[in-house]
């Protein structure tokens, strides 16, 4: 099974963290991830408000580069290009008159499309790899709240990916790296995502409002899985604090590094020093058990 | 070919089209005579041999109707003539009878229109196919 | 040589009017084998009928062909006609020369033609037909009912009642169905335990009622009027006759933190216990898989304190077989739970609730004696949200249907809850109000005008507990779908009607037929509500979808009048149109080789495997038969057969074949 | 073919089996290899195995005469084996009737006892039509209706009603054929074009979904006619439509007695 890299323009510029940790974490986990020979932009939220044909044909152009290189599954670890590349892998294979589009887009980028490729997402291609939990050097022992923005489970139809209402699969996988994924409200709400440049109010209000309910829950860490939210949640810190009158020192850490840090690799390698908001912890605290009853939910017999 | 006129067997079952047809006669819609109906209790039931028979004694153009799949009476009969009708078109298909003198269909026993319309656009379609004297003539030996 | 008698119609001048029925009486006489051919203005009249039966007794006619409307309309009329004048009905066929020529096509030499091709083909039709008796099967004059819901026990009741024996079987140790759950119903508010164990008591005094409770049908076998039921009791671990039902094992039980299945995981129940107070029967029952004597072989205080010794640790289920002529499903539904809601938190957040758990708070006999109590710390919840629709009517969760009762259990829920907790504050959040049945919507406009039940016209988005309170973030459409936040103590979903879990595997044992959801269908959705395509066995209750206790009754009753009408009879009569296995003189005994391609295609299980063996029990060759009390005619296996040996009565195959050669203007010896 | 003998021998001698159907020598070069009976252990010498042993020998499990001497062994080439599992999925054939000694193009025997095994050894086979079939079937089909007429017509001409195609196909056992049914006379009794044509449409229905394309019906037609192009053909239109293939399992459904809720519908109004 071939995995293929697609970093997108985020990877290489803002969010070089995000890579960085990424490349680290394959490292230590064996697991090889070429880039796909001469990729493009995806064509992000730009291309499909302006035009449709543009916004397919840039992904199928650099999911066929990904087939021609024999690739048998993309990670795309940005949420943006990895809903981008979802949509049109379903646009030009599932969706009705799928073939005679299929067959025009690729005439537009010359190169013949087939869909063998499939899409993943950064969770999915963690979830993949087996023997995590044998890894860990240094559990990553706190309270994390994890954030999963919009684009990673939406639209849910075509994205077909873990719960689109409640996800849990961000939540198994700091369980599996010691720590304790919190019961939180804010999962999927809007960061402000694209509004960050326009709007940076209308982002200091939404992203300030996800802040304060992980820090009123405890959270010692909000992880992400998208650049886009990491930008918002970290970059934008003043803007949020200024408008919420209040210092938010949480820390917001990509997936793969809070996954690095577990790994005992260290801080610098994992492009930590790189946040605003800098990465530091008060020492662990123990935790209190869980209630014992079933919740209302369950019935008795059932599991 | 225009004063030709064709023989049309309409093979139909009882509880749909039979009730189409006379839902078509008590609207008093009209519609060319060149069909004739023969009732069968379900399309379950229609034999593809009768539909050579009719063929080889004079049909120019035959009609198989029954009720549309999932609102039938006998709850399956209409689908197990379905997958027959698949295999003896592909039959006949291969074997160069032309397959557009078969005209299938579902028509409920609400659809006194399409009743109506089914007869007359296939009375048209034979009309135009001409006589089929091709099949006819194969009678060979017996009584002519 | 045949002897057949044609009448042609003219239908006042229906037929006439197009149609030169003279001409066509003058054809008909020229067919060979027909021997009288006349034309009448009415032959559906007295008069015209006298004609038929007068035509067959000069004549003795052994065939009639009747040309006028559609069989459809007088084909029983006529047959009717023929049987009084003692041709067998079944060698009267109806050529349609009305709806099917005089009424569709102008007057005219077509016409005409084609009314005489009809003619000659009906003709040629029943030359071949054979004189066929009604056949007739025995009834069994009993009824199983499954289920002992309201509707099972309503049904049971009429059906006892109209002088039949009954023999009901409840899965749960007492019957009851979810009914007994209820506190209160609406849109009365009666209590729901005092106008249900009143019927509870009756089923069980009624002499012509076997009820089997704790137990679940095994298997059933056989067709309308003959059905084979085995039924497994299943071991209540105590003996029926010697208990008396004092309850002193359930109160001396000591293993009591079991979550009652009754009161929907809310309250808790020992391992011997009796479901709730008022149970029919009154006997408890040891749950095996928590008493601690099965666990771990020690305790049996139970055995200890019993003042009739009646506790039997090593009783075993028990078959029971019975015969039966009808069957009723009664078997009822099921609320959606399980982590169906995680943004709403259900399954999650103790305070979030299901429908079932609310109507067991508010019971008098329910964990909280019909106090509001919230789960997590046993609070009096101050403001309490309602959400109507949790589930039903939402394509994205699968379940696309709307379950008919919310709407009015859910206002009846925000009532209760402001007759329990008058300073509380009830919010419901709706997308329409459904309360079509008698005294409905002015149950609903009491809920909303005299107990102030705040209706907010939106959805629930999501969820979530912060400091103690849920925080239920919703829209109120009506207000410009302002989002708004209500910080509640409690949320009720009213979680959306499904089938029971077993409900497919039960219909597959049954075999009858259910749609995508596993409710039972019905065998049309407008004129047989109470039927199912398998003949004798008929629907009652929410089994067939979801619905509320007086259509639950309704329905239970107009199955209870259908089994009566079959069992009015001694035997079934039965169109005789089915179809036959040939069978030949030994040593071919058949032409059927076995190869059972009817068997697989027949829809209602209506063809048997006969073993013929000779006089020394040597199995000869195996080869099908027709069930004559399930075969309903279609004829799918005649067509399917390859060696043709297997015909309908009606629609054999010379019959047909007769009518196409004939239509087609080609005698008989025209191969 | 010594493995072939010796286990013929073992098996006779062992009484586990009363006879063995094998191919023998045939008499001149027009028929190479015939069926041969062998009852004692001693006669296995006469039994043979190269490429002209091409005859699906299941046939004659289905003749009564043959079926009344006992258990057979039956040396089976892999169209042999599907038909053994067709014919038991339509319950002509029980799981102990038979011992089938499968025998692949190298001569290697193996002894399958039950419908489990063939069913398994069958699954590992490449059951398509060959690629040479399928173009020799394309020509066919992409000729235009009046040119396929054309073609059928002279082959049909040629027909005897001699029914040598139904006496060689295993999977033509009914006790009385349509075609004796004279009341009514379903195929005209005359070999003219039309009796000619009506028998073969009905022989070719009748193989649907069941037909193996084992070859033996146009090998036993004394005129030539290429009586298998009929079954490929329905051969994959059943395949195509319904995805089910003939012969592949002791317990299965048929496909023209059993329906699937979204078959192909376009040509019906």
């Amino acid at each position: 099974m071939k995995t293929g890299f697609y970093p997108g323009c985020s990877m290489k510029g803002s969010a070089r963290e995000y890579s960085e940790s990424l490349m680290a974490v394959a490292k230590v986990l064996g697991r090889e991830l070429p880039e796909i020979p001469d990729w493009n932009c995806c064509g992000a939220t730009a291309a499909h408000n302006l035009d449709r044909d543009l916004a397919l044909a840039l992904p199928a152009r650099i999911l066929a580069a990904a087939e021609k290189a024999g690739m048998d599954e993309v990670l795309v670890p940005c949420a943006a290009c990895y809903s981008r590349l979802s949509v049109t892998r379903h646009e030009l294979l599932d969706a009705k008159g799928s073939e005679a589009l299929r067959a025009r887009i690729s005439g537009l980028i010359e190169a013949e499309y087939r869909g063998s490729a499939k899409v993943v997402n950064i969770l999915e291609w963690l979830a993949g790899i087996g023997g995590l939990e044998g890894l860990i050097q240094a559990p990553f022992a706190r309270k994390v709240a994890c954030y999963y923005g919009c684009l990673l489970v939406r639209p849910a139809g075509i994205v077909k990916f873990d719960r689109p209402e409640e996800p849990q699969s961000m939540d198994r996988l700091m369980k599996k790296i010691g720590a304790e994924p919190l019961d939180w409200a804010f999962k999927t709400e809007c960061c402000g995502a694209g509004f960050s440049i326009s709007r940076n109010d209308l982002v200091a209000r939404l992203s300030g409002l996800i802040l304060d309910d992980a820090v009123a829950r405890g959270a010692e860490a909000v992880i992400v899985a998208c650049p886009m939210c990491h930008l918002n949640l970290d970059m934008r810190r003043p803007n949020i604090e200024k408008r919420a009158d209040k210092k938010f020192r949480i820390p917001v850490l990509y997936v793969t590094q809070a996954i690095g840090l577990a790994l005992g690799i260290a801080p610098k390698k994992l492009g930590l020093q790189r946040h605003k908001v800098t990465v530091r912890f008060s020492p662990a605290v123990d935790k209190s058990p869980a209630e014992t009853l079933p919740p209302s939910g369950t019935r008795p017999g059932e599991a | 070919m225009s004063d030709f006129e064709p023989k049309i067997v309409a093979f139909v079952c009882n509880w749909c089209t039979y009730a189409g047809a006379d839902l078509t006669g008590t609207n008093r819609m009209k519609y060319s005579p060149r069909v004739t109906i023969i009732r069968f209790p379900c399309t379950g039931r229609i034999d593809f041999m009768l539909l050579l028979k009719a063929f080889a004694n004079g049909a120019d153009g035959i009609i198989v109707s029954g009720c549309h799949p999932n609102d039938y009476h006998y709850s399956s009969g209409n689908f197990h003539a379905r997958r027959r009708w698949i295999v003896f078109r592909g039959l006949l298909d291969f074997l160069g009878i032309d397959v557009r003198r078969v005209q299938f269909s579902w028509v409920s026993a609400a659809e006194g229109a399409k009743w109506a319309q089914l007869v007359d656009a296939t009375a048209e379609q034979i009309r135009q196919l001409g006589p089929f004297s091709g099949y006819h003539k194969l009678r060979g030996a017996g009584v002519e | 040589m045949a002897r057949i008698g044609v009448f042609i119609c003219h239908c006042g001048e229906n037929i006439s009017a197009t149609v030169d029925v003279a001409k066509v009486a003058a054809a008909a006489a020229k067919i060979p084998g027909v021997v009288h051919s006349v034309d009448y203005k009415y032959m559906c009249s007295d008069p015209g009928q006298q004609m038929v039966s007068s035509a067959i007794k000069e004549k003795n006619l052994t065939g009639v062909v009747v040309a006028a409307c559609s069989p459809r309309m007088h084909e029983p009329t006529f047959r009717r006609a023929c049987a009084e004048a003692g041709l067998n009905p079944f060698l009267c066929e109806m050529a349609n020369i009305r709806e099917h020529c005089s009424w569709v096509h102008e007057k005219g030499e077509a016409t005409t033609n084609k009314a005489i091709d009809i003619v000659r083909t009906l003709v040629a039709k029943v030359k071949k037909n054979k004189a066929l008796l009604p056949i007739k099967v025995p009834v069994t004059k009993t009824a199983l009912v499954l289920g002992g819901g309201i509707a099972g026990i309503q049904a049971s009741l009429d059906i006892a009642n109209s002088g039949h024996k009954v023999i009901l079987v409840e899965k749960e140790p007492s019957i009851g169905g979810h009914m007994s759950q209820l506190s209160e119903t609406f849109p009365t508010l009666d209590c729901s335990q005092c106008i249900l164990t009143p019927r509870m008591v009756e089923v069980a005094q009624n002499p012509n009622i076997t009820l089997y409770s704790y137990a679940e049908l095994e298997s059933l076998e056989g067709f309308i009027g003959n059905f084979k039921a085995r039924i497994r009791k299943k071991a209540r671990s105590l003996d029926e006759k010697l208990c008396t039902g004092c309850g002193l094992c359930c109160q001396k039980c000591p293993t009591k933190k079991i979550a009652s299945d009754f009161d929907a995981g809310l309250g808790m129940r020992p391992a011997i216990y009796v479901p709730f107070p008022q149970a029919v029967p009154n006997k408890p029952v040891i749950d095996r898989e928590h008493c601690t004597y099965y666990l771990k072989g020690k305790c049996r205080l139970c055995e200890k304190v019993c003042p009739t010794q009646a506790i039997r640790f090593d009783q075993a289920d028990e078959i029971v077989e019975v015969e039966v002529g009808a069957v009723v499903m009664a078997t009822g539904f099921d609320i959606k739970h399980g982590d169906f809601f995680p943004e709403y938190g259900y399954g999650n957040y103790r305070d979030v609730i299901d429908g079932l758990q609310f109507e067991r708070m508010a019971s008098a006999s329910g964990p909280t004696l019909g106090e509001m109590r919230r789960p997590s710390d046993g609070k009096v919840p101050e403001i309490v949200v309602f959400i109507a629709c949790a589930g039903s009517r939402d394509p994205a969760k699968g379940i696309e249907y709307c379950s008919k009762i919310c709407c009015m259990y859910t206002a009846k829920h925000a009532m209760l809850y402001r007759h329990k907790v008058h300073h509380g504050k009830p919010y419901v959040f709706y997308m329409d109000i459904r309360a079509g049945g008698k005294m409905y919507e002015e149950f609903v406009r009491r809920a909303i005008e005299e107990d102030g039940v705040q209706y907010i016209r939106g959805r629930v988005s999501r969820i979530y507990e912060r400091g103690g309170k849920l925080i239920v973030k919703g829209a109120d459409t009506l207000l410009g779908a302002r989002p708004m936040e209500i910080e509640a103590d409690m949320v009720v979903l009213a979680t959306a009607g499904v089938a029971n879990p077993g409900a497919e595997a039960l219909a597959q044992k049954v075999h009858i037929s259910y749609d995508s959801h596993h409710f039972y269908s019905e065998a049309h959705p407008k004129l047989r509500p109470v039927e199912t395509n398998t003949a004798g066995i008929f629907l009652a209750g929410a089994c067939q979808a979801p619905k509320d206790i007086p259509e639950s009754v309704a329905q239970a009753s107009g199955a209870a009048a259908k089994v009566a009408a079959l069992f009015s009879q001694d035997e079934l009569i039965r169109e005789p149109l089915i179809a036959v296995v040939d069978r030949q003189a030994p040593p071919l005994y058949s032409t059927c080789v076995g190869c059972f391609l009817c068997q697989t295609s027949c829809p209602y299980q209506a063809i048997e495997k006969e073993e013929i063996r000779g006089r020394d029990g040597q199995l000869i060759k195996t080869v099908a038969k027709v069930n004559p009390g399930l075969c309903q005619g279609c004829g799918t296996c005649v067509a399917l057969c390859r060696s043709k040996s297997i015909d309908i009565q009606g629609f054999s195959h010379e019959q047909v074949y007769a009518e196409v050669l004939a239509l087609l203007n080609r005698g008989e010896s025209d191969v | 073919m010594e493995t072939l003998r010796n286990k013929a021998r073992e098996l006779l001698a062992s009484k586990t089996v009363q006879m063995v159907i094998g191919y023998g020598r045939g008499s001149g070069e027009a028929a190479p290899a015939r069926a041969v009976f062998i009852r004692a252990a001693a006669e296995a010498e006469s039994l043979i195995f190269d490429a002209s042993c091409q005859q699906n020998l299941a046939v004659y499990l289905m003749k009564p005469e043959v079926r009344q001497l006992g258990k057979a062994a039956l040396v089976a080439t892999p169209s042999a084996l599907r038909t053994i599992l067709q014919l038991a999925a339509e319950n002509q054939v029980k799981d102990h009737d038979l011992l089938a000694l499968a025998v692949d193009a190298q001569g290697e025997v193996t002894p399958l006892a039950t419908l489990q095994t063939i069913e398994a050894h069958v699954a590992a086979l490449d059951c398509n039509l060959s690629a040479g079939e399928k173009t020799e079937l394309q020509k066919y089909v992409a000729l235009d209706p009046e040119q396929r007429r054309q073609f059928w017509q002279e082959e049909f001409a040629r027909c005897l009603k001699c029914y040598a195609c139904r006496g060689a196909c295993p999977l033509c056992y009914c006790s009385r054929c349509t075609v004796e049914c004279n009341q009514p006379q379903w195929i005209p009794v005359p070999a003219h074009d039309l009796g000619n044509l009506e028998w073969n449409v009905m022989r070719a229905m009748h193989l649907a979904g069941r037909c193996v394309n084992c070859g033996d019906c146009s090998r036993a037609c004394p005129v030539g006619i290429p009586l298998y192009l009929l079954n490929q053909r329905l051969l994959s239109e059943v395949l195509a439509n319904f995805n089910f293939r003939s012969g592949m399992a002791a317990k299965a459904d048929n496909a023209m007695s059993t329906f699937k809720p979204d078959d192909p519908e376009d040509f019906i109004r």
